[in-house]
């Protein structure tokens, strides 16, 4: 099929065209979405195809719309939700913890929730403390929700595609520091299917696992650790619950060795949940102990260098990899 | 049970709607004495005493085309929308059969097939689901509403309050009904909120009434006023003042000095007034009694909800199951 | 020092007394608390003792009063705030997450911030799905709070003493299943260090890390695995952050084998966190694969036998440490 | 810089209000050449418009014993509060020397020391920490107050709404000031928010006034007496009408078709009429724009935090540092 190169910003504006195009009950809610295309410019241009009625300003009320936006998956619509930034997952969380998450479960499968929240991620940009957040596992840790989180426009466009089009809630995660990244699409955009990891780079000495921005950092050090003799495989989640375990645990019988790099907590995070999962399906192949490199236990903070400090880069990785390797 | 009220006179109807209030009042005793059994799995909150409101209000809506959310002391609305009574004390009882087979209970009744949404156990997180409910009737253009039940106490919730501008800004066709029984758990309206209920409605932009279940006509014709207006396209308020009968659980004793609900006495005595006769009131008082006593007994000859109940839930997401 | 038996509920009651009692700025904040003593009663006679002015009732607004204990706590008071059931903890989850915790980072240490947060947690007894959560690790993975969950009215009262003396925030889980639990204490109810562990069996054949009221059920499945011969040792690390990591990893070294049995999340919670820590640290100590036992991903189910399924009881522990020293 | 009043003459102190009022707005300025030369970590939201405001709202309070607690959207109340411009200047632009030593940045300013406790990232988050100000003074029966500044956006989130009806049941000395720039982002005020915002204000039980920042002695004396009225003992609201002169934040170049504010002009103006002449006026703001430009070169050419700006923080809390 014909190949395209689209950011990843642009795939999701296109999905997002398409799947409103093709669906019409998909309707998204959020602060500055219409006329203003969204801060990140994603809904772009859809207000003026799709109308007002479909393309929904807020106040600035996450509590109310994130709960409309539950109704309304149980009564029929399908809706895009966007939070501007996870960080702003406080002021609405119980709407998402208790009533997206436990809606399916309480009728006992009688409703369907076909809601997806698109939010923000990802440090880098001097947000400050408040604005770069990644709580892809604070989500997950919630039964009843489906986090996504890709790091390529082929995947983001797949992916919200399926996303948009499943039973359940799905908290779907863009990282602010990938919004430009470019990349090949296909014509059409296929959709991707939710719980499937993808070994984005074979290897035979040490399985990285690495999502969203992580994963391009996992990538740009194992060229320096090929270099140095260790060859590493590399795996993006891309959801990151459900988790494809198998993929993982399929690596690392290979492999041998785990190295986990995530920019959520250190503590009780996706880094913890791989680490344990691993260890409890494929201990007898683990060579050493599996790792993380996870940010230290501090907000992320404000000024340049400090930022720079607090996110795993591909130094780190190349270190702890290498680390690995050599005990 | 509660069913509808096409082609009778306003009496016939009148007595109808009586004769719910008696099931739910019913129910909710049967229930009582369940849970004093022991054979409630864990607290309960009675709907006795707004039954005369939950009635008036369910029987404005449509099952079909309306979306009704309400508080953790839900059993009388959901019967009032239609949901199946012995589905219900199923459920709050725990049995096999249970609106959702055992697994949500008391403060999780969904009936959506009703147009009874769902419960909620958080205190007005169910008002904000109800802008949903809105937010579809209007896309799809069917001129249904959204109808959020909530409770004084709720009215100091950031949910509610960030719900009624967001439904006026919207203009979404929704009615939010607030019971006013003058209590949360143990704290008086009147030292948790400030203001009056109608004035911060207004403030928000609803056009706002009050009634007091009290008083049949009033509450009846305010409710239907404002579910007019709310279906018409946009969205309003209704405090209906109601009372509590048990304390804020079932066997929270503290709160017994808490006088009973003088609606159904005020209604019985509107309906002596319009000449029905005293012997058509018991009629429906004994017959609401008796269905309601057989829906709670048919439910409570049921099994618990097994282990298994949560089979089809395991493994859904992935997750390490213990 | 003299002995007196209480329950965790008379414990915790007595704590406070004492606590107020010596230290004006104490002040208690919360639903029904005052008069009302509190929906579980634990703040009982503390308004006949301390007035109005110290113990605050306040109308159903979680954000607001929260917030306002944050507040007041960078200003000079130390407030002790009862959150209800730790489930209401979605409704004002940004002032946990953004507010209280960030405050001493983002002031750079200029502020204090002597805020405790006593919640409840605990599954058991027909609650249903949004009163029944153990939301430790949640909180626990956000950079910034202490969290306590006590198992004994010693540990309940001597924790919340310093918990109330810390600088920081702490979340302070009180569970619902335990206020009735019984166990001595000493007089004077002495304040007891935060980030501790205790042993509370010795054992050496398996390591088994159970929280709250976990531990309990740990205790009783001890039993039945040392009449089987198996000799397991407990630790309740009645601290969930910071963790005593040191003295579960010292444990691991004697035995080689770790179980966590918690009432959390099964997907990046607290046992995952004990796992990846212990994987990390003791590794080549690892007889077997670190294991955990964790209620099923589901929300809680109300039905009794429904709920019994859903906690890890004795008999789940008994078998999983046993498949573990026979593996 | 923004130095206290007392014992002046009442032209003098509006001399040297303006004058503090230009040194905000300098600030600003400075603030936004050195964002455009990339010099500041992310997007600033500039306090340009709102000058007025700040200097006539800092003035009436207490630092011994006044909390206030304001938006993303306060450089310009920080220094109004007193906080010291180059401390304030090197957060923003994330260096050394900062108020928290860059670690929190533009949103995050914090200078207790003045009663400025905190801005916030979370629109509306702010309004309860002021509650736990007023809380404490009260407690403390020092007669200080708690203020919470806030944006007519914010004025929709559940935190803020809920706080004043807290504010009012508990009657804390609570002062809510809403800067209403017209704009959240890029939604108008009159689209996000139904009804009037004193009658939203009242409805909760505060005494509501409203000023336009335009109208100096208008807005001065609101504040003062809403200021008063409060320490007092009781909670009230104020919507200060301002502008936003540059667009949400600085370089988002869509809304530059916002017109400059008016206030500063009308102050200026205000003063002429009171016999101030031209020449002072221009000698205010001429060192004014000094101040200010040598307070942000003093903080710009002070070096970045460096990394081990973080060194303090990590392993407090025994997580695993990366
Ligand atoms: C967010 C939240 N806070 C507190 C509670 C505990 N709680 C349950 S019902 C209730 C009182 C509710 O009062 P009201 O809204 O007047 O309803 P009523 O019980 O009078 O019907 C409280 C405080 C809760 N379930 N959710
Ligand atoms: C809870 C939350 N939602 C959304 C945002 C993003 N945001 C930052 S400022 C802002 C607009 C605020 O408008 P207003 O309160 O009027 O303040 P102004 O910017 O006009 O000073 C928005 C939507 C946020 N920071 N926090
Ligand atoms: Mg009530
Ligand atoms: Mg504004």
């Amino acid at each position: 099929m014909a190949e395209q190169v689209l950011t990843i910003r642009q795939a999701l504006n296109s999905a997002l065209h398409q799947a409103m195009a093709d669906d019409d009950t998909i309707i998204c809610i959020g602060e500055d979405i219409a006329e203003n295309g969204g801060v990140f410019k994603v809904t772009e241009g859809l207000s003026g195809k799709f109308g007002a009625e479909r393309m929904i300003d807020t106040p600035i009320s996450e509590t109310a719309f994130v709960g409309m936006g539950v109704g309304a998956a149980m009564t029929g619509l399908k809706p895009v939700v966007e939070l501007m930034f996870c960080d702003f997952a406080g002021v609405c969380f119980d709407q998402i913890m208790n009533q997206a998450a436990k809606a399916q479960f309480l009728s006992n499968g009688r409703l369907k929730l076909p809601l997806v929240i698109r939010t923000t991620m990802g440090a880098g940009d001097g947000s400050g403390a408040m604005h770069s957040a990644s709580l892809h596992s604070l989500f997950a840790s919630i039964a009843g929700l489906t986090v996504v989180c890709p790091s390529n426009p082929a995947d983001a466009a797949g992916l919200l595609k399926a996303a948009i089009r499943y039973d359940g809630p799905v908290i779907f995660m863009e990282n602010k520091q990938l919004y430009d990244f470019e990349g090949p699409v296909v014509a059409g955009l296929p959709e991707i299917s939710l719980g499937k990891a993808r070994t984005i780079r074979e290897g035979t000495d040490i399985t990285i696992v690495a999502a969203s921005a992580m994963g391009h950092r996992a990538l740009a050090a194992v060229e320096t650790l090929g270099t140095n003799g260790i060859s590493a495989e590399v795996i993006d989640p891309r959801t990151i619950k459900p988790l494809d375990v198998g993929a993982i645990v399929d690596s690392v019988e290979k492999t041998g060795r785990l190295l986990v790099v995530d920019e959520g907590t250190a503590f009780a995070g996706f880094a913890d949940a791989v680490i344990a999962a691993v260890s409890a399906q494929a201990f007898g192949s683990l060579r050493c102990a599996p790792m993380k490199l996870c940010p230290p236990d501090t907000p992320v903070p404000y000024a340049p260098a400090a930022e720079l400090r607090w996110l795993p880069d591909s130094a780190d990785i190349v270190e702890a990899a290498t680390n690995m390797t050599e005990a | 049970m509660l069913g509808s009220c096409r082609g009778r006179t306003m009496n016939e109807v009148a007595l109808k709607q009586y004769q719910s209030c008696w099931f739910i009042r019913s129910f909710e005793k049967a229930i009582a004495v369940q849970a004093r059994a022991g054979n409630v799995p864990g607290l309960v909150h009675l709907s006795t005493g707004s039954e005369v409101a939950d009635i008036l209000l369910g029987q404005q809506l449509d099952p079909t085309r309306d979306h009704v959310t309400g508080s953790h002391r839900s059993h009388g609305l959901a019967l009032a929308c239609g949901a199946d009574p012995v589905a219900v004390a199923k459920e709050i009882l725990g049995r096999e059969g249970g609106l959702s087979d055992g697994l949500a209970g008391t403060q999780h009744l969904l009936a959506p097939e009703t147009g009874f949404l769902t419960s909620n156990g958080i205190v007005g997180a169910q008002v904000p689901l109800a802008a949903g409910g809105a937010l579809s009737a209007n896309t799809a253009a069917v001129g249904g509403i959204g109808v959020a039940v909530f409770g004084d106490g709720a009215a100091n919730q950031g949910a509610v309050l960030e719900t009624m501008n967001l439904a006026a800004t919207l203009n979404l066709p929704m009615l939010f009904v607030m019971y006013n029984n003058g209590m949360a758990q143990t704290t008086a309206a009147v030292d948790a909120t400030s203001g009056s209920y109608c004035a911060r409605a207004e403030s928000f932009g609803l056009t706002a009434w009050s009634a007091d279940s009290d008083a049949y006509t009033d509450c009846l014709k305010t409710l239907r006023d404002a579910v007019t207006y709310t279906r018409l396209g946009s969205p309003a308020f209704v405090e209906v003042t109601v009372s509590r009968d048990h304390g804020h659980y079932f066997g929270d004793e503290e709160r017994s000095e808490f006088p009973p609900s003088k609606a159904m006495a005020c209604f019985a005595k509107w309906l002596s007034e319009q000449g029905v006769k005293d012997q058509l009131l018991n009629t429906a008082r004994c017959a609401a009694e008796k269905d309601a006593a057989a829906a709670v007994a048919a439910a409570a000859s049921a099994p618990f909800a097994a282990a298994n109940a949560l089979s089809p839930w395991l493994g859904v997401q992935g997750g390490t199951d213990g």
